[in-house]
């Protein structure tokens, strides 16, 4: 058990303090305390310790007395007190009187219900402050008790065996090679008439006859279609080489009429 | 002098020369993959009462000084810092009861709870944000660390001083369930003339 | 100091929390001025043998792993780890065209090269760098090493199958599907896009 917690420090200033200052419990010293008080609860619990009796014993109506002569004399100190002390004082008045109420008239809940929730709260509160002491007390590390001053430290040096095989590599340049090679527009084998065998042979049907000739009339009969489509392409750049050429000269007579051609003489 | 095993030599020599504390996992992967559970029991045995002892904290095992030479090697300068009484009690409520939350820890010390006091103590590398609670408004919770037993040398939480007789005497029960334990129609407990700062919803 | 016993604890704890190699006076001045001679004579017989070992170096004391468990300290774990697809291609392209600068191997591979990706193989041991190109920039040339060939149980580059090779082995297969889905099968080929003329003059 500690001392009451009269070790007052300022927690909102700095929550890493020097070595705890002690001071003497006398009624003066409390007062000048006032702002080292962790809050209302902490004041209630120091004064409940002084009662030196086990916290589920205490007297609630001496601690509500206590609590309210505090507060009236930090006034009359004209000390400065947070509000939170003063909710507290004004809730502990209401309960001293509905405590002192003949029990048909006590409100609800009851008073007695309020005061065991107080005495349990004081309660946690003490067991919590003598946990912490306790903790604070043992054996710490750096304090107490070390760790090896210079440890040599281990050192995994982590190295990657890499895996790989000897088909993963063919095929990953097989891969490279698909992706990327130059893409290839391979045309299949057909028909054709080229345009030179077209102008040799429209130029030597043309010289047979003097007169107009259909162009259809120079393909050759009975061919494939797709020879004949070939031919009909050709021979038509054949007869305008021809009539560039002043060889022959061709006539239409309507759009998309019959082209005919004859020899010029 | 007996001979000495030579799992155990290595095991020795593992933990004395690691700058943290290890698991018996970690020091049987160092030590390609061998059993080390018999190995450290008997480097316990072997380095009880020395100068130097073999503990286990949080399942990590680490050499440090004896506790019974404190007073010959005791350093009050700069490793401790000393912590706020606020702090203190923040540290012991969260390690008696984690998780839990900020309300919780204000519930318990009836007074709000600086901003700086948590970060003292997570700073510190001994209480760590242990997530979310699944309740309105999903409050983040508060634990202990693997650093915080070390510091204070328990080999688990269940060997914080006193924390079987508080339990026992429901002194780690929410104010709430103990009313509501006690009193037949506890349900509702004060709904009207609260104690001020009781955050009783708090606890709930 | 009461008895001997305490006096060994307390310099073997001293020197073990020592941040450095202490000298007999300096560890007799931290321990009340008592004399640590015989302490250390015996701490020195204790650990003869141990994972650790108390070792005067220049007249100062220190702890340190035994020395033929030094290995423990500083270990080399292999992981192994398949090598990724791009690194794989990289290596291939290493291989067939060597030596070859990053730009090389991108405009062959035809995506960009992350840096890591040589690096991987540079760690391998399987590809090399074999000096700089004389052109513009020199850049930094690759070729494969000698490893190379023995891990992939190669007697030479010259083993490396040709493309026809790889034609043959269907390696290729891909994309002769994919020219042929490209192209327009038999039958229909030219019928669509018709010249007017000569279509006109067709069906005339």
């Amino acid at each position: 058990m500690s001392d009451g917690g009269l070790i007052l420090m300022d927690e909102l200033a700095a929550d890493w303090e020097g070595p705890a200052a002690t001071s003497s419990t006398e009624d003066r010293a409390l007062y000048l305390e006032l702002d080292g008080w962790e809050g209302p609860l902490d004041l209630l619990l120091d004064l409940a310790r002084r009662q030196k009796v086990d916290l589920r014993r205490i007297s609630i109506l001496e601690l509500v007395d206590q609590y309210l002569g505090y507060i009236d004399h930090a006034e009359e100190l004209r000390l400065e007190l947070a509000a939170d002390y003063l909710v507290m004082a004004a809730w502990l008045a209401y309960l001293k009187s509905a405590l002192l109420l003949p029990r048909e008239e006590q409100p609800d809940p009851s008073p007695e219900e309020l005061a065991l929730r107080l005495q349990l709260r004081l309660q946690r509160l003490a067991a919590m402050r003598d946990a912490a002491a306790r903790l604070m007390g043992r054996d710490r590390l750096g304090r107490d008790v070390f760790l090896r001053g210079a440890p040599e430290g281990l050192r995994v040096d982590r190295r990657n065996k890499w895996q790989c095989d000897w088909f993963a590599v063919i095929q990953a340049y097989g891969m490279v090679k698909a992706r990327t090679a130059p893409v290839v527009h391979m045309v299949r084998d057909r028909m054709v008439m080229t345009l030179d065998s077209a102008l040799t042979r429209v130029a030597s049907m043309l010289g047979v006859t003097l007169d107009w000739m259909e162009l259809r009339e120079f393909l050759p009969p009975h061919a494939d279609p797709r020879l004949r489509r070939s031919a009909l392409a050709s021979s038509f750049v054949a007869a305008l080489e021809l009539a560039r050429l002043g060889k022959a000269e061709l006539a239409q007579d309507e759009t998309f009429g019959p082209l005919r051609l004859r020899q010029v003489r | 002098m007996e001979s000495l095993d030579d799992l155990v030599r290595a095991v020795e020599a593992t933990l004395f020369a690691a700058e943290a504390p290890m698991s018996a996992e970690a020091i049987s992967a160092h030590l390609a993959g061998a059993d080390v559970h018999d190995a450290l029991a008997q480097l316990v045995q072997h380095y009880a009462g020395r100068g130097v002892e073999l503990v286990e904290r949080g399942q990590r095992w680490h050499f440090q000084t004896a506790a019974n030479l404190a007073h010959l090697l005791r350093r009050e300068r700069e490793d401790v810092r000393r912590l706020s009484r606020a702090a203190t009690e923040t540290l012991a409520i969260v390690a008696y009861h984690e998780p839990v939350s900020r309300a919780e820890i204000e519930a318990i010390r009836g007074v709000q709870t600086a901003k700086g006091t948590l970060d003292v103590l997570l700073e510190a590398g001994w209480v760590r944000v242990a997530g979310r609670r699944e309740v309105p408004g999903r409050p983040v919770i508060f634990a202990t660390t693997p650093n915080f037993l070390v510091h204070f040398g328990l080999e688990s939480r269940r060997d914080l001083p006193g924390i079987d007789d508080l339990r026992a005497a429901g002194l780690l029960d929410p104010v709430d369930d103990v009313l509501a334990a006690l009193l037949p129609s506890g349900g509702e407990a004060g709904e009207n003339p609260q104690p001020p700062l009781a955050s009783a919803d708090e606890s709930a």
